[in-house]
């Protein structure tokens, strides 16, 4: 199994989780972060100072897929959280060793 | 430093003194009038009050409902106009509004720059003509603020204050002298207590019609645009409930009778517009909201505004239930007509203030009659006001929105709007 | 629609004339009495003030002290209450408190629906029976408001309307007239000043019946239950202070020096309060709170409440002090008795009303003697006032909390308890 | 204990009769004067507007603007404050600033634990002493608090209680003498409506002190400290400045045209000042800002408090947008220098407040005549006001600082920074 | 070494954080996060209109362990965090190649 | 290329993020997160109650980098967030299959 991670704009999470609803994705979870990258921060100013902020609001994806979903899954996240501006975030594959799900303490593909 | 500031206000002065041809007038206008101090109490605390109501109240009322991006630049349209639009009206707006009529439809300019305006009673009242004036300041200035609710999250800062002037100059002014100044309507016996025509009817059509000029939010219907805080509404919800007692129960004037009738029926009215709101909602959707019962008590606050003083407490029982379940019912109806009006000004201030109007026609029992007793023409008279005020201000909301566009442009980028308000106008964050 | 609501709204009418007998009583009440402007205006103030204590202070005051995901239901609480209670109060509960007394037990239904209450002056006073009545009404809504504090964060939305009703219907009006509608604790001599017994005796033991009735919350003792914004509870604690103003120098009823009294005593006992809180529970776990200041604030407040027209300021000032050791203690003692009062109001209100109206008796100089100033009678008096208040508090919400109980079940489920009332109850988030 | 607490109060009770001379002197003060019932109105509402002003207002205001560790450090200042400087004045304040005049520099002891203040008319006033007395209670409560942002987030809570005590009786007592209780100050003649130089220079200018006395934060200039909450903020802007009509108009002592004057000054002066601020800043930095715009309504607030009373409308006018270009130039000017006033108290009160006194005696003609209006001495007198004010407050509040760093040290260790005052000086967390 | 992610329901936080220092865990790293799968999420209104909410509050706990404590973590985990009902959440394991403790530089098995 | 996750102490987070900007990192992703170890928590103090609180604000710093830059970085990192005291924090490393910039579909060491 692989641990996709992915850093997308926020304004994008709805629908890249439509799009990975579509293909058959059931769970996923979500976290909000900064990110820091080339993609320009923005000024602040406080009562006559100026202060430079490096870090943009961005949204992590990760989702635990089976191997042989990685293809689809990359593709569609790829498309999906697409603008074509800067700061379109990246995407993290990993391997993962094994899923166990809480509830029922299945394990393998069918945990996920 | 310090030296060239006092030589140039010392300029400033001798400029003043020219264009005000007596500076001095304010410190001269004679021997006191009759000034009841229980009056002037009452008035000095209702001003004071309707301040509460546009900042911090209604600023907060809205700025609950926008997005976290766009709260401060919410909270700056509020402020700025009250701002703004105090000196305007210090300046020009009064005398336009209140100084002596000119042919019924606007004032003289004998009030410019409050020349003349003094400690002096105001006539037929107890109070001084200075707190007469403040108290109406209140009024033009949480007016153009209400109107911020349909055009939040997407209009430029310069665009706000360009319009903020002109629409308070050609649309307030002269509407509140028609009805309150002398002018046309307030002859034929309009009846409008405390500005259901010129405050509500003319900030809600206002509303309607920057809604459409605008056009939707970036992602309307598409992206969740839930409020980001809606405690904070609830905070304004109260202290605009606060300081509407100001609002109405001050527009008597005086610490009398009517006020305590436009009190107790403002009280009423509030409550029994969130409570039907809330019904009404609950029967449709199967849950009572806490927004439900914040926006029927502002609902059943804007209805009974033209009436209050003259309304008797179960009358405005009736008019509070209506306003909660017709105000919801608008909001209902422009989620289906699809336009963006963005904190629902059109369908609590257009439409409350448009039956409050009627209903007065209707109802009025306490110092003037209404149809039901036994005064048809009173409705007329309330028809008229209430159309004409209408046709009036989206015609001319239109004109100016127009005018704005072609100065400065209306709406800010959208990737500005991507960004929101606070960082984008304002380079500022509000939570950190 | 429109034509159909107005043929709607006229048939209402005509029902009411019917049921009022005359619903036009109001605009009929002769000439007005001799209404004094500033005690008029003291007593609008005082109104609005009121209003404010409730919404927004009272409301968050006790939301802050919540869970985040009950936050709305727990403004939703108070928001309810005062429009509910208000319009009860207006058809009813006004009347049962000020009708002429039948036996010393209750009021009549002469002013039912407000029949008779108009713009003269209420006897013995110089302002409109309207605004006494509205004033009035504030208390009533205010006092059932206080008492959610205890079952916050679980109970039932359609429960908690049903209690309210009943409970102001049942408890609340009966008791304001005993004390002040002409009922038998009054006419025995009872003091209490602006409801130490009437207001805070009544809602803080109705909500140690609730707490015991209603049960722990879930997780209660094992789950951290902190408080999920302490800033909202301090700006509740300001309005509260700031509105208890009119609360208690508005129950002089005018503008005069029994009004300087009660202000001067509310304030130095709102101080003496929140500093001894905050040294007891420095001395007992090693730090000063912030929570600590506040709640003894609010513990000087109730406890003066009572006394305030009648203390002088050192008096207040030493029962001021004694309020924020004894409820202090009193919230320590009810973590070892187990019980679950969610924001203490047995501990605040309870103890501090009870404490208040027996230290009226003790301490009580102006306008009326207490034992330290040579009428020990006056202490039996009000030992019988607390303890009959108390006995019939107790019952009285027993028996209401079992019918509500019976008729819609008081909690909600422990899976909406997990959810947390906002979305359980009303399909809201409060933040996002 | 029941038992025991009522011995002990009793037993207070005598010390204190036995050291107050009379202790029912309060009951006893004879008949009363000629109370106007609409000016007491107005000054007991005043006095609860500066209560709202201080609690929940500038604590808010400050609150907003500190980091999230510290915000309920911050707002326990205010609140402690509050609490502690309001029963000083009531058992030592009061009577040293308004006692009978001792030498012209301060006042006797006859007031001691307000000892005869009474229900009467306070002498020249229509009010009760008592709330003259509390008027006064509230300037000098929030007046301490002012100072409080100019060492937020590092100042122990011990040092601040004996700081707080020992400024308000050894600073502020004797300047309110001097100005306004028969002193040296208002003898000559200076004018100082509502307390340009006993509250705004000497707490902008005691904050100076302290800001230099106790250092930089921890990380100033390095770490970002920006404000947790600009909409607090607001709101905190929002309650300053209706309580500030309070502040300023019940002034007057009574509900009278100087009571409009002071008002209508008030308001223009701050819609002015936060316009001023925000075109200043735009000019300078490409942007407006929602905290300019509140910053600039508090200069100007701060800078028209002096001359209220005394200022026609345009002169407030011309007053108000001096003031927001200059205190914005003096929070640049801070930023050059170094010194860490964190909340800019010097740049908006010291600045504002200096400028309002000599603006007084600039533009004065409503009741008292400035240079521009014929009366160049009364510059000259104002002058003396501020200069004196000034040295008096920077020497007192050295030593002060001095002595309370000997006794108890003034700052939290570096840690105890790190970790935020809400969680090292008070064991509380505000959000969860 | 290992790293055990597991997504469970916030209010289970503190019974599992017991249970782990129960068996000798030290330490952990707790995000709050969303999560998205077979447990509803629930509609809100918002005057006249109702949205639906997908994603439903979630803590992530996130774990390095040594290889030879897998099974009791997961198993311990497992049984603190299951209620039995929907959305209990999942486990996740992967290989970790090195941990440093930044106060001491220690690595391996002792810097956990 | 490597996955390197760094806990460290929120104030630390700007004097890491120049420090690794200084040997050439470009990208990173940052996290607010609660930290249970070693360093005590906190008491509160609610109406009389006292309540302990385990969990500490930290910082977790997410960091996709190439395998020769390891070394540098797990250095740079350690020493700009190290002040001595317990709770620095600790770095883990493992193994990233592949990384993909969303915006141009790169794949490999140039989409970092
Ligand atoms: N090397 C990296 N490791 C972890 N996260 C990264 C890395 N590089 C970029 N990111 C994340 O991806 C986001 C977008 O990267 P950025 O360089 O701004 O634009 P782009 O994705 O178009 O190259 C950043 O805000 C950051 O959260
Ligand atoms: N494939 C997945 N990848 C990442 N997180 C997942 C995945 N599936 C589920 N989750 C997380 O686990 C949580 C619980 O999953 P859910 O399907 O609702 O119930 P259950 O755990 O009972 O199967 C989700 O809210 C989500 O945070
Ligand atoms: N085994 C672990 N797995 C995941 N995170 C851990 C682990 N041990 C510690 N941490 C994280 O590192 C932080 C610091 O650890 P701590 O034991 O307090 O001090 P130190 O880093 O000095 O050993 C913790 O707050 C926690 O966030």
């Amino acid at each position: 199994m692989k641990l996709v991670k992915a850093i997308i704009k926020p304004f994008k999470l709805d629908e890249v989780k439509d799009a990975l609803t579509e293909i058959g994705i059931q769970g996923m979870t979500v976290t909000e972060v900064k990110g820091f990258g080339r993609q320009k921060g923005h000024k602040e100013t406080y009562r006559g100072t100026e202060y430079q902020i490096d870090f943009v609001p961005k949204v992590k994806l990760e989702l635990a897929i089976a191997d042989d979903m990685e293809e689809k899954v990359i593709e569609t996240l790829g498309k999906a959280a697409k603008t074509g501006s800067i700061g379109d975030g990246k995407i993290f594959i990993s391997d993962l060793n094994s899923v166990i799900r809480i509830r029922t303490g299945e394990t393998g593909d069918g945990a996920l | 430093m310090k030296h060239s500031t006092f030589s140039l206000t010392w300029l400033l002065v001798v400029i003043l003194c020219v264009l005000g041809g007596a500076a001095t007038g304010w410190a001269q206008d004679g021997t006191p009038g009759a000034i009841d101090t229980g009056d002037t109490a009452w008035i000095l605390v209702s001003s004071a009050f309707v301040l509460c109501m546009t900042l911090p109240g209604l600023a907060l009322f809205y700025g609950g409902l926008v997005r976290s991006k766009n709260i401060l630049g919410t909270l700056a349209h509020t402020a700025v106009i009250l701002c703004l639009i105090s000196i305007v009206w210090v300046l020009l707006g009064y005398s336009l509004a209140f100084g002596t009529d000119v042919g019924g439809v606007i004032g003289s300019l004998e009030f410019l720059g409050l020349m003349g305006v003094g400690q002096d009673a105001f006539p037929g009242t107890g109070i001084p003509h200075l707190i007469f004036m403040v108290f109406q300041l209140m009024f033009a200035a949480i007016t153009v603020a209400l109107i911020t609710g349909s055009f939040a999250e997407r209009m430029k800062f310069t665009a706000l204050l360009l319009f903020a002037v002109l629409w308070s100059v050609l649309i307030y002014s002269p509407l509140a002298h028609w009805v309150w100044g002398g002018g046309w309507l307030g002859e034929m016996g309009a009846l409008d207590f405390a500005g259901g025509a010129v405050v509500h009817i003319s900030s809600g059509f206002a509303a309607l019609v920057c809604a459409l000029v605008l056009g939707q939010r970036k992602g309307y219907g598409v992206e969740s645009m839930l409020p980001h805080n809606l405690p904070m509404t609830v905070l304004g919800t109260g202290l605009l409930w606060f300081g509407w007692f100001g609002f109405n129960a001050g527009s008597a004037l005086g610490a009398n009778g009517g006020a305590a009738t436009a009190f107790v029926a403002t009280h009423i009215a509030a409550c029994a517009g969130g409570l039907s709101w809330m019904v009404a909602e609950w029967v449709k959707t199967g849950k009572p909201t806490m927004l439900g019962i914040a926006s029927g008590i502002i609902a059943g606050l804007a209805t009974i505004t033209p009436g209050a003083g003259f309304l008797s407490p179960l009358s405005a029982l009736l008019i509070g239930l209506v306003a909660g379940v017709l105000c919801y019912a608008a909001v209902v109806l422009k989620i289906r007509l699809g336009y963006d009006d963005s904190l629902d000004v059109v369908a609590i201030h257009g439409v409350g203030g448009f039956t409050g109007i009627l209903a007065t026609g209707l109802f009025a029992s306490v110092g003037a009659q209404g149809l039901f007793f036994g005064n048809p023409g009173q409705f007329v008279i309330q028809v008229v006001l209430a159309v004409s005020t209408l046709v009036f201000v989206v015609i001319g909301t239109y004109v100016i929105l127009k005018v704005v566009d072609a100065l400065v442009g209306l709406r800010i980028s959208p990737e500005e709007e991507e960004t929101g308000l606070d960082l984008s106008q304002h380079s500022e964050r509000a939570y950190s």
